[in-house]
């Protein structure tokens, strides 16, 4: 009964399959996998913007939205419908071509991502060797479309803010890249199957995640470091500061096209936060080998909404950085810590079993990342906070 | 020799030509990305997985988002005032180029007679190209590395302000 | 539906073109960036022949033409970032990118 | 005797660092800043107290193990340079000799640096000065352990580095930066023989160390191996080479003719001339003599003595009567005490070389402490009147400075051996007794009493004019600084209570030298003659005084009236005061041979040599005026031609270097389809 529910929605696939002729029944799997994918995650936008609405308000000690429906929860309905029924504007001298590209590359780029992804056991859309490295180039993919998002709507916000997002992206690329690589290094495959498999075994019943290791441990902080960064979220939001430009480089777009910029943006986040899930997480392993009767994909998304959670809390708690702030962390604090986190991973490799490993590496890591930290935060004073909670 | 292949081939061309002919700069780029990326279907068609990601993740990722840095840097994407986009001498490069499609297109026809007609299948995993790599390619690996260092701090050098440089 | 005696020839005659695609805006461009887009093409072609010759030719285990590949592609990143830091560097010093003013070198 | 111990101990273990922590304090004042005058004193004082403990503790070491009745004597030995078989070893030791001279020293310098923080408080380099201090004690505590002829050597030529560094240390003023070169050349005469020597027992005993298990060079085996090579005149070996070594001590303790330094070298501060040329380094040469003693001795029967022992004896002897005749004419306060230190160190020698190591070492350590008394008491009154030296500008200094008068009357009277109660009575008096003891002539023995009378006379003559009659000097005179005079009183001490420890009562200092138990009887003194020689003695010295009293004692006088022995006979009195010429001597004779000698080299290189060089060089030029032509008519037209013939040929080509980038590429591509073009036809045909 609970193997059932675990692969509640491959027997399902293969039922539908089965009323089609042979020749057909692949390509038909692909597609309704492809429409699972697309059918769930922009609902887990939707849920995610009234999370993070509802979150945020109270953090800044407002209300939130809680005009439409119960508690507003029926909020992202209205958005959509709102966003849908808007006018779409594409400025006079605006490359309307490219314009128009943008978003719906950006999308597809997005989604594609998802393919890779193993959202339960059993349950990835394409099983590749290389799974990874597809995803990380979609990943980079964006970047173009955020570029030609920016520069073809003539505007300097939209120039510059395209600009910062994608130096900003490029720049957190590299050590995104490098702290999946420690995982990578120790799994010794590229495909996020078999990293997910590694992880989902126990010792005394708890999981064998890396984020339990110290070099897991490590590579998980520089990994969330990036991905915040990667998705343009605060405290990494430059390219669409408010505050200095307008909403960046999708300020010129209105209606359905500002729409799906917004949907990207948020998949983009859920689908870093699910491929650090797979790395680090355990992706879709139960926490406790007590738990594994639970469905694996409750699991995984789970453990996805709470990594976003914890997103729209650091967003809704850290300031904003500056511009060459940002770039000397991901060049001079980022890389070389995970660059060294690669290092001490080798160390733990060659170790070898036994308790040793663990006191070296984890000695090593949290000397020097703390000695460094310090280092950085040199002569930088913060005066204490007070807070004012919400009656 | 499927449909897939000639509509790949179609979009890869295509592209390569819009990127050569167009007057915007920063369009040619995009067209650019669009042949990196045909390339890089093309090459999974041919069963080179790692190397078609790699080819989207460094050409379309990081190239022609260089090639558009140094575009907007270059202020070269609004068409030149004077004369068109064309050197003075276009056509004699024309010529030329057309001569060497000529020779190479011909090389090839002549020499189809010598090829294999039999696709030998690889089951190529990235284990072995790792192997591969970290095995028999392992010097020139490193000195590929040395090469992208050198190439790295070269660029940051010669893009860097001069002192007094006015940015 | 081809015409030829083997799908390689068809690989082979894409990537002469694309060659000479990018050999013509190389050459017939009077913007620098645009000589380096040509140059990234050819560079391009030629990795489309290694992998259609690894792909097709006997023992693609060995996998030679792969890892040149591999090889050709990062080489070409490092050509790229040099390359269009010197093009930023002359503009920065010539104010243009016109290779038909850059003839400062003229013997 | 008793079999001597060579067991090693923790005292022994230690001993290296008596010498090496005053060395690294002042390796380390050398990076101190001017200002920092407290750290740097403190630090060399301190480092000099630790030596202190230190040497206390080895004393009382050896103290322990003579008590125990073994003579102590342990060495440390190390091999410092390997040469395929001949090595050369290093090495310290630990034996009464040494245990006492580290006391005497480092107490007595501890003293002197004490009282330096007073002295030199004022002058700008005060930190430089610690540092050269603590430089010197170090080095001439490595003399002290030395237990290699060699190390002792480095360490000796280190001390001469230092005292010509502190006698110089007013550089600014020409006659202390000459003094300092004088007193560095002179005591080089010395050392060159000295260096000799060592060589020369190096080549005769292959080791140089001092003792080693029977294998040393101060012992048996190996001076019987000395004594059976003979050397030119009559000498045996070791006879030579223990004059050789005696002319480096003659140099270094300002023994004639060599003394002509000691008394320039008062040009530097006063503290340095009581370390260095009363306390410490004028004692080293005898500390020399007294370490290489076997050597001097040997091969003399009972009773009997040696060349070399009988040829220090007289060079004492004469050194001793001679300096304290120039004493008597002096009128700089400080000479007339380096005069005497001069006579002393006469003594000292005189008594080795007739009584032994004891009479002289005895002699060495009390003179160390009322002389050191002496020089800072002279000190402290040049201090209180306003760096004035001259007695003549002094007078009638007991009323205000009696802090100083006090403590300079005793040592004055220590020094002039007043009967009983000062140590310095005691050890000239063993000194005298060897004397009269001494086999092979009496002569010594009345130049050496004639002495006494001397120093008995120069002392009152000084203390009477400094410190009596009437104040002729500028300004007014002031007590000096109690950091200053608490050492005054602590020497005094010892001045006085000293001799108690050498009375022919209770011979202890010579018992314990020697390694044989001292027991107290009176009957010490019923040796036969040695009643006698005491009354003489204490006779002589209250003549010299009661003499000098009366002549100079306690009467006005003014500064430009001429002194009363120059009334009386003022060619004698010229000539004293002339201090014999002997500089003008070596002036008209030695040094002017050198310069003779220096221009007939400089003659000759000008003339000779220069000439032959400027020739050569003359000639070279002209070879280059000829090559110079050759160049400008053959090799450069030539290569200009070629040149033009480049330029030509490279102005064709350069129609090709359009400098256009895209002129280059379709070169390439030309070339590429030829030449595929030609492959493929060939390939085909």
């Amino acid at each position: 009964m609970l193997e059932k529910a675990d692969q509640l929605f491959i027997l399902l696939r293969n039922w539908i399959v089965g009323f089609l002729p042979a020749g057909w029944q692949a390509a038909a799997g692909v597609v309704l996998g492809v429409i699972g994918i697309v059918a769930v995650f922009p609902g887990l936008f939707a849920i995610t913007t009234v999370l993070e609405r509802k979150g945020l308000g109270r953090m800044q000690n407002r209300i939130g939205p809680n005009r439409t429906g119960p508690f507003g929860i029926l909020q992202p309905i209205a958005d959509a419908i709102k966003s849908l029924t808007k006018e779409d504007i594409v400025p006079l001298n605006a490359d309307a071509v490219v314009h128009f590209l943008a978003p719906v590359f950006l999308v597809v780029v997005v989604f594609m991502g998802f393919a890779v992804l193993p959202v339960g056991r059993n349950m990835v859309l394409v099983d590749m060797d290389a799974s990874l490295l597809f995803y990380f180039a979609m990943g980079a993919s964006t970047e173009v479309s955020i570029f030609m998002a920016g520069w073809s709507s003539r505007n300097k916000y939209s120039l510059l803010g395209a600009m910062r997002a994608v130096a900003q992206m490029i720049s957190y690329e590299v050590p995104l890249l490098l702290s999946s690589v420690v995982v990578v290094m120790m799994t010794g495959s590229l495909s996020l199957v078999k990293i997910v498999e590694a992880q989902n075994q126990y010792t005394w019943g708890l999981p064998h995640w890396y984020i339990f290791t110290p070099w897991g441990c490590a590579a998980f902080v520089m990994y969330a470091i990036a991905a915040t960064a990667e998705t343009n979220r605060s405290p990494f939001d430059l390219p669409e500061g408010e505050s200095e430009l307008v909403a960046g480089y999708f300020t010129e777009y209105s209606g359905f096209k500002f729409a799906l910029f917004f949907l990207g943006e948020y998949l983009g986040m859920l689908s870093i936060s699910g491929l650090g899930t797979t790395l680090f997480l355990g992706g879709w392993s139960a926490p406790l080998a007590a738990l594994n009767w639970v469905p694996s994909w409750i699991w995984f998304f789970s453990k996805v909404m709470l990594s976003i959670v914890v997103l729209i809390w650091v967003r809704g708690t850290l300031p904003r950085l500056r511009q060459d702030q940002l770039m000397n962390f991901a060049w001079k604090f980022v890389l070389p810590m995970t660059l060294l986190d690669l290092m001490v991973a080798a160390l733990w490799r060659f170790l070898g079993d036994g308790w040793a490993r663990w006191v070296v590496c984890s000695a090593i890591l949290v000397i020097v990342y703390v000695a460094a930290g310090r280092a950085g935060m040199r002569g930088k004073h913060f005066g204490p906070r007070t807070y004012r909670y919400a009656e | 020799m499927s449909f897939v292949f000639w509509l790949l081939a179609a979009i890869t061309v295509a592209g390569g030509l819009a990127a050569v002919l167009l007057k915007n700069l920063v369009h040619c780029a995009l067209a650019l990305t669009v042949v990196f990326a045909g390339l890089a279907l093309l090459f999974l068609q041919l069963d080179a997985q790692f190397a078609g990601f790699a080819q989207i993740l460094v050409y379309v990722g990081a190239v022609a988002i260089l090639v558009v840095f140094a575009i907007l840097l270059t202020r070269s994407s609004e068409t030149p005032k004077d004369g068109g986009v064309f050197s003075r001498t276009w056509g004699a490069g024309l010529a030329i180029s057309a001569a060497v499609f000529a020779v190479l297109g011909w090389v090839v026809l002549q020499s189809e007679a010598g090829l294999p007609r039999e696709i030998n299948v690889p089951n190529v995993t990235v284990l072995q190209i790792g192997n591969a790599l970290m095995g028999r390619y392992v010097l020139p690996l490193e000195i590929v590395a040395l090469l992208l260092t050198a190439a790295l701090i070269g660029a940051v050098i010669v893009a860097m302000h001069e002192k007094g440089d006015a940015k | 539906m081809t015409g030829f005696a083997t799908p390689l020839t068809g690989y082979l005659l894409v990537a002469a073109l694309l060659f000479a695609i990018g050999l013509a805006g190389a050459l017939t461009r009077r913007n620098a960036i645009l000589v380096l887009i040509g140059i990234e093409l050819m560079l391009n072609a030629a990795n489309l022949n290694l992998i259609a010759f690894w792909r097709y030719l006997p023992h693609p285990e060995a996998l030679t033409g792969m890892i040149f590949a591999i090889f050709s592609i990062a080489v070409a990143a490092a050509e790229a970032a040099v390359g269009l830091g010197l093009v930023i560097s002359i503009h920065r010093h010539a104010h243009t990118t016109d290779l038909d003013e850059m003839n400062r070198m003229k013997g | 005797m008793f079999t001597p111990q060579i067991a090693e101990s923790a005292a022994s273990g230690i001993l290296w660092l008596i010498p090496a922590l005053p060395i690294v304090a002042s390796g380390i004042i050398a990076l101190f800043k001017q200002p920092m005058r407290k750290l740097s004193a403190t630090l060399a004082i301190g480092s000099l107290s630790c030596s202190l403990l230190l040497s206390l503790f080895a004393f009382g070491h050896v103290l322990v193990g003579w008590d125990r009745g073994s003579a102590v004597r342990e060495t440390v030995n190390f091999t410092w340079i390997q040469v395929g078989t001949a090595h050369v070893d290093l090495g310290w030791i630990l034996d009464p000799l040494a245990a006492v001279m580290l006391v005497m020293v480092t107490f007595v310098g501890l003293l002197i640096f004490i009282y330096s923080i007073g002295y030199m408080a004022h002058d700008e380099n005060y930190t430089r000065f610690f540092c050269f201090l603590s430089l010197f004690a170090g080095a001439m505590l490595g003399v002290v352990i030395a237990n290699s002829l060699l190390l002792l050597f480095m360490c000796w030529e280190l001390v001469g580095l230092t005292s010509y560094l502190l006698i110089g240390f007013w550089y600014q003023k020409p006659s202390a930066s000459a003094a300092a070169k004088k007193a560095f050349l002179t005591t080089r005469i010395g050392d060159v023989f000295f260096l000799l020597g060592m060589v020369w027992l190096f080549a005769q005993t292959g080791t140089l160390l001092f003792y080693n298990a029977g294998m040393g060079s101060m012992e048996a085996l190996k001076l019987g191996g000395l004594l059976a090579t003979p050397s030119g005149l009559g000498l045996t070996a070791a006879g030579a080479i223990g004059l050789l070594i005696f002319a480096g001590a003659a140099g270094k303790s300002g023994q004639i003719p060599l003394h002509v330094w000691l008394p320039d070298a008062m040009e530097g501060p006063t503290p340095v001339s009581a370390l260095i040329h009363a306390a410490t380094m004028v004692a080293a040469g005898v500390y020399l003599i007294a370490r290489v003693y076997p050597l001097m001795q040997a091969g003399a029967q009972v009773g009997g003595t040696t060349v070399a022992l009988t040829v220090v004896t007289w060079i004492g002897a004469t050194t001793a009567v001679f300096a304290a005749l120039i004493a008597v004419a002096q009128n700089d306060i400080k000479r007339i005490l380096a005069y005497s230190t001069v006579s002393q160190l006469g003594y000292m020698m005189a008594g080795l070389g007739m009584g032994g190591v004891a009479v002289g070492m005895f002699h060495l350590i009390t003179h160390a402490f009322f002389k050191a008394l002496l020089f800072m008491g002279a000190g402290s009154v040049i201090h209180g009147c306003h760096e004035e030296q001259d007695i003549r500008h002094m007078g009638g200094l007991k009323v205000e400075m009696l802090g100083t008068f006090i403590p300079y009357a005793i040592g004055m009277l220590a020094l002039c051996g007043f009967p009983l109660f000062f140590s310095g009575f005691w050890s000239k008096d063993g000194i005298l007794e060897a004397a009269q003891h001494w086999s092979v002539a009496k002569t010594p023995l009345y130049m050496l009493v004639f002495g006494a009378l001397l120093t008995a006379f120069y002392m009152t003559r000084q203390v009477s004019y400094v410190f009596f009659g009437n104040w002729r000097g500028h300004g007014e005179p002031h007590e000096s600084p109690s950091v200053m005079l608490m050492p005054l009183a602590i020497l005094a001490f010892f001045a006085i209570f000293l001799g108690a420890i050498g009375t022919p009562a209770w011979p202890w200092f010579r018992a314990f030298l020697e390694g044989h138990t001292a027991r107290f009887d009176l009957a010490g003194f019923g040796e036969p003659g040695l009643p006698a020689l005491m009354a003489t003695s204490s006779v002589v010295v209250l003549l010299g005084l009661v003499v000098a009293w009366w002549i100079y004692g306690n009467k006005p006088t003014r500064v430009e009236d001429p002194d009363a022995l120059e009334r009386a006979f003022p060619t004698i009195f010229t000539l004293l005061e002339g201090k014999f010429y002997i500089d003008e001597l070596y002036g008209v004779t030695v040094i002017a041979f050198y310069a003779w000698w220096a221009r007939v080299a400089d003659w000759l290189d000008r003339r000779v040599w220069g000439g032959i060089v400027a020739g050569i060089a003359w000639l070279f030029r002209e070879g280059a005026q000829l090559s110079r032509l050759f160049d400008l008519n053959w090799v450069d037209g030539g290569f200009d031609k070629g040149c033009e013939e480049l330029a030509n040929s490279g102005g064709l080509m350069s129609r090709i270097e359009s400098g256009r980038v895209q002129m280059y590429l379709r070169l390439l591509a030309l070339a590429v389809v030829l030449l595929t073009a030609i492959l493929i036809w060939s390939s085909r045909g």
